[in-house]
């Protein structure tokens, strides 16, 4: 559990990841327009949020693998699987952690109620394991931290835009949605409109079972083991 | 790190990429929402699930049983089985496809779809086809690599067993020679010792016979100097070896001046070091004259207790920037390797060739 | 024997990174891995440490089958990286306890030996501070101190002391040496040929992905050097005295700089003697040296080339 | 001589900055696509006429802020440019050229400004071609435009001044100036109170801009209101330039 532990200890003194983590979601929280019905973006800038903390939590796999620091740990009696499986649950921990703190923030403030609380930490869990595993395929790809923030600001933009940050999903017209729904931040977009509306159907599971097979496909392809 | 990719692994990920892009814009045509999305999804994942574990190629079915629960919730999702049949065609296991074969034949026997799939079919078939003569012909490619290697090494043993026994026909030399001197001129030399001590004994005594045998120890003296002359004279090679074939070398050497200097006792270096060295010689000429415009080349031979050093080196530039070791180079580098040398070759800045040789 | 290659091969792509590479390491010895940059040392210990996979031959490491997938055989194996790689975000004592913990040491054991090796690479005061705010020299300890952790009985320095300042490249020599006296093996490259002759007890010189030579510094160097350089510095120099000098048997060239000389010779000609019995004749002498032949002379008599580049002035 | 230098260090970095693709890719083809995407959902979802005079005005609010925003963010550039070249790896080689370290940070600013407002013109000569977008005065909003970016080129020089890091002067830069969007009520709309429409009109030099920009045409009620923007902008660049030269003389030089 060396891994786990330390990767935890080494994401909290990073100054960027503590301001995503907690300074941010406690300035949203606050601000009480953003949580009322007619207008919820809050939640949705809360996902955008927890997609920039995934971003950056990652971050430290691909310096481990530039700074060539991961030749050293494979050097070690450790599996390729263990190095990633133990580092990105650290991240999902704090992720989680942080979620509940704020979605117990909001029900106080707002009064969300126990079953909508439930949902939401579910919801905002499963798009964080996505976040993750997408910023880890992400990250494998690229050999410059530069380009790969730089690509990234304009990908995540598309994603702000087609998955109902600025616009609500509903108001897309259909092309648009199709391509929408090829991003993780649409589904969530979606699950937490059917959480909002206090519509417990089949449609916020299909949400959550969609943003579960694209962590698969993103774990799957970002998994690969490299050296250099 | 991995290995690079053939063309026709290319090709396949291409189509199979193709495949799915033609899904998805059928779907943003006519699908049903999620449905798609979702047979979109699994396709990818049980895609790059076969891309990190190749083995596991009878994930395939699950493919095609994928799209076919699929395509009852939205019936044009049935024509991506197009791509399992060919997946399978091109794996080799033709079996696996059987899913879609039946899909076809209980519900669309003569439509569009039975044509898609004969086609992909066609074209798993034909790569799969390709894949393996490149297979065959990669592991041809293997058998060749693994016979040069196993002549290389025979090679070897044959360099090692020639050194063995150039030292055997040495010694063997050695002692006909000895035979030979001991046998006809050491016995002239010998009798003619004899008579000149009996000459000395019979000064005294007897003067005529003295000089009598005094002349006959003479005349067995001269014969057996003539018996030695015989000797060397038939020991002479009749092609030169040793430093003076360098020299030869270098003397002929018309390209551009040579300075070929020679330090140490040339006599300790055995024969059979000499013929690597000259080969040396020659082949580094040889790179000189077609890799630089040198001015001026410069060849050292340093013989030393222990080893036998020759540089050449010269100071031009080089003609061509690329330089590989060639059949030449190789064979020699593989010669001294037997004898316990090396030779190592370097192009910086200008064409420069060592090899040094142990001497035992 | 604790660890070896037989004739392995490694290739990337057409470029033959090894070619067929054969040594072995025994215990308690340090073996100096010592060739120019591309000479395939790295090659070597990544194959060696089961990072890569070699297209041929066999290693052997601590009486089994090296591997990629074996992954048990790492627990005895230290690695020192090339680059300093530690991480950033932990301190020096953090650093270690991770390192530690992945090959398993746990709990007691773990922090007396995290205090053990602070204390064996001097950073004791340093523990709770950040590498970012180190010297060159400590972040290099720091580098080394991470593979000692779970004391291995094998350890692999590559190039441990490359860009720091003489102090701390010593104190390094000195750990190593330490090292070795607790009986750990060492495979210590490096293309500082200085570091390598004060160091190993065994030297193998590669060139090209291939072994050139090998064996102690006193073979290497009495079989294989081919010059003997004389200096001398006499009273009353002159022209003449160079070309008696260069008269003598076995003698190469003669370098005439003011009162001193520089006299180089074939190696096993014994000038010594012949030299100084000339300088006497003329006047007299007031030093005579005979260079000492370095593991670089080996190199340069074995390929005609600097071991490093920018000491020729590229 | 120093003349001379400027301009040779200053045609270096508009060359410097001419080579990075990915650059014009985010602050050129990012905003216009944004645009294209919003008016164009925005456009089917309302109710209200969309067509004034021949122009769009759904198109036209949100370029008129998506430029804003990528001009505020335009100063990234030089922060980048000032943290290779004065702190971290080239620090050394060029302070021990001849060339005054004022006379870099200036033509390096010099650089950006130029390439950062070529970049809204582009962005405003597309949205008026593709979308339809009604810009108002055209020597006006350039004028706005170069102010903007003065601005953001200043703001960046303090904050990176102050903090010292470029991931988090950086991450800075973009909040502010997507704060400033927000409180222009371009992200989403805000209570209707004095504060918030305030801030709207004239709290940021984001809703400054935006004002004068939307003053200079039919949109707006008085070139009065206009004059008073622009000359609130001015005030704020030449504090922050005042600013800039303070802190730069202790902490660059």
């Amino acid at each position: 559990m060396t891994i786990f532990l330390f990767a935890f200890i080494r994401s909290l003194r990073r100054k960027s990841t503590l301001v995503a983590m907690f300074v941010l979601p406690l300035a949203i929280v606050f601000i009480r327009t953003l949580w009322t019905l007619e207008n919820g973006r809050g939640f949705l800038f809360y996902g955008m949020i927890i997609m920039f903390a995934a971003f950056s939590l990652v971050r430290s796999i691909m310096i481990d693998r530039m700074t060539g620091t991961v030749v050293r740990i494979f050097a070690a009696p450790v599996a390729t699987f263990q190095y990633l499986f133990q580092n990105l649950l650290a991240f999902w921990l704090i992720i989680g952690v942080q979620t509940i703190v704020f979605v117990v923030i909001g029900s106080a403030l707002y009064g969300w109620g126990i079953e909508m609380a439930v949902r939401l930490i579910l919801s905002y869990n499963i798009f964080a394991v996505a976040s993750l595993a997408f910023s880890l395929a992400w990250n494998s790809m690229f050999r410059s931290k530069v380009m790969s923030d730089a690509i990234f600001s304009i990908i995540i933009s598309l994603m702000a835009l087609l998955g109902g940050i600025f616009i609500p999903i509903s108001m897309l017209p259909d092309f648009l949605r199709k391509i929408g729904m090829l991003f993780p931040t649409y589904w969530l977009s979606n699950s937490l409109l059917f959480i909002q509306d206090k519509e417990w159907n089949g449609q916020y599971w299909l949400s959550i079972l969609i943003m579960f097979l694209f962590s698969a496909a993103f774990l799957l392809y970002g998994s690969k083991r490299r050296l250099e | 790190m991995g290995k690079s990719m053939s063309l026709h692994e290319k090709i396949f990920i291409v189509y199979r990429m193709m495949g799915m892009l033609l899904l998805y814009i059928l779907w943003t045509k006519t699908g049903s929402d999620v449905a798609g999305l979702f047979l979109l999804l699994s396709l990818l994942i049980l895609m790059l699930f076969r891309w990190r574990f190749p083995k596991l190629k009878w994930t395939l079915i699950i493919d095609q049983l994928v799209v076919i629960s699929i395509s009852f919730l939205w019936g044009n999702s049935q024509y991506i089985l197009a791509l399992g049949v060919f997946e399978a065609a091109y794996l080799g296991c033709p079996l696996f496809a059987l899913p879609s074969v039946f899909y076809t034949v209980l519900y669309n026997p003569e439509g569009f779809l039975f044509l898609l799939l004969t086609q992909s079919a066609f074209a798993g078939i034909a790569l799969w086809g390709w894949s393996k003569q490149q297979e065959s012909a990669f592991r041809n490619m293997d058998e060749e690599r693994r016979r040069y290697y196993e002549t290389e090494s025979l090679k070897q043993e044959l360099l090692a067993a020639n050194v063995q026994m150039v030292r055997m026909v040495e010694l063997s030399e050695r002692s006909r020679i000895a035979r030979e001197i001991h046998d006809d001129a050491g016995h002239e030399i010998v009798a003619a010792y004899m008579s000149l001590q009996t000459v000395q004994a019979l000064f005294e005594t007897d003067a005529v016979e003295a000089e009598e045998m005094f002349c006959e120890a003479i005349e067995r003296l001269g014969s057996g100097i003539c018996k030695i002359r015989e000797a060397v004279h038939n020991l002479t090679p009749l092609t030169e070896i040793g430093v003076a074939a360098l020299h030869r070398l270098s003397d002929r050497f018309s390209h551009c001046p040579i300075n070929f200097t020679v330090y140490g006792d040339t006599s300790k270096v055995s024969a059979y070091l000499w013929v690597i060295l000259e080969a040396c010689l020659k082949e580094a000429l040889t790179n000189v004259m077609r890799h630089a415009d040198a001015k001026i080349v410069r060849a050292t031979l340093d013989i030393t207790p222990c080893i036998v050093r020759l540089c050449v080196e010269n100071d031009g530039v080089r003609k061509n920037s690329y330089f590989t070791a060639g059949l030449g180079l190789r064979n020699l580098q593989q010669r001294a390797a037997a004898v316990g040398g090396n030779i190592s070759t370097s192009i910086a800045e200008s064409f420069r060739l060592v090899c040094v040789l142990p001497i035992l | 024997m604790i660890a070896g290659m037989q004739n392995v091969v490694k290739r990337f792509g057409n470029v033959q990174a090894l070619d067929h590479v054969s040594f072995a390491i025994h215990e308690g010895e340090i073996l100096g891995l010592l060739g120019p940059n591309g000479a395939g040392k790295t090659t070597v210990i990544r194959t060696l440490a089961g990072l890569i996979k070699a297209d041929s031959g066999e290693i052997t490491l601590l009486g089994k089958k090296q591997d990629v997938n074996n992954i048990r055989l790492k627990q005895h194996l230290g690695l020192v990286t090339q680059e300093v790689t530690v991480f950033e975000e932990l301190t020096a004592e953090e650093n270690l306890r991770y390192f530690g913990g992945l090959y398993g040491v746990k709990g007691d054991k773990l922090r007396q030996r995290v205090k053990e090796t602070l204390e064996f690479v001097g950073l004791s005061e340093h523990a709770k501070k950040v590498p970012g705010k180190f010297s060159g020299g400590m972040q290099r300890r720091l580098n080394i101190a991470c593979a000692l952790v779970h004391s291995p009985k094998f350890l692999i320095m590559d190039e441990p002391t490359v860009g720091i300042d003489p102090q701390s490249r010593s104190y390094i020599l000195e750990s190593v040496k330490r090292l070795t006296m607790e009986g750990t093996t060492l495979l210590y490259t490096s293309n500082y040929m200085e570091e390598v002759q004060a160091i190993a007890s065994r030297i193998v010189i590669m060139d090209q992905g291939k072994v050139i030579a090998s064996g102690t510094l006193d073979e290497l160097v009495s079989r294989i050097q081919h010059e003997e350089t004389i200096r001398i510095t006499v009273s009353n120099p002159s022209v003449a005295l160079a070309e008696r000098f260069r008269a003598i048997q076995g003698v190469k060239t003669v370098m005439h700089n003011g009162a001193d000389y520089t006299i180089v010779s074939g190696a096993g000609s014994d000038n010594l003697n012949r030299v100084l019995m000339v300088a006497q004749q003329r006047g007299s002498v007031s030093n005579i040296v005979a260079d000492k032949p370095t593991l670089e002379d080996v190199f340069l008599t074995l390929t005609g080339k600097k071991l490093r580049d920018e000491e020729a002035g590229v | 001589m120093t003349r001379n230098l400027f301009w040779v260090s200053f045609f270096h970095y508009l060359r410097r900055l001419s080579r990075g693709y990915l650059g014009i890719l985010i602050f050129v083809a990012l905003p216009l696509v944004i645009v294209w995407v919003l008016s164009f959902v925005y456009s089917q979802n309302t109710e209200e006429q969309i067509y004034v005079f021949g122009y769009n005005m759904i198109s036209t609010n949100i370029s008129i802020g998506m430029m804003l925003i990528f001009q505020l963010s335009g100063g990234i550039y030089l922060l980048n440019y000032l943290n290779h070249d004065l702190i971290k790896p080239m620090k050394w080689r060029l302070k021990a050229s001849p060339c005054a370290t004022y006379t870099l940070v200036f033509s390096g600013t010099a650089a950006c400004l130029v390439f950062t407002v070529l970049q809204g013109i582009l962005i405003v000569v597309g949205t008026s071609l593709l979308q339809d977008a009604y810009w108002g005065n055209v020597w006006i909003v350039i004028f706005v435009i170069v102010l903007v970016s003065i601005i953001s080129q200043f703001l960046n020089i303090t904050l990176f001044l102050y903090i010292r890091n470029v991931n988090t002067a950086e991450y800075i830069s973009w909040f502010l100036s997507w704060a400033m969007a927000v409180l222009g009520g371009l992200i989403f709309t805000l209570p209707d109170n004095a504060f918030f429409s305030f801030m709207k009109q004239y709290g940021t030099p984001f809703s400054l801009a935006q004002s004068a920009i939307r003053e200079s045409g039919f949109l707006g009620t008085s070139s009065t209101n206009m004059l008073v923007c622009i000359a609130a902008l001015l005030g704020i660049a030449g504090i922050l330039a005042v600013l800039v030269i303070k802190l730069g003389r202790r902490k660059l030089i």
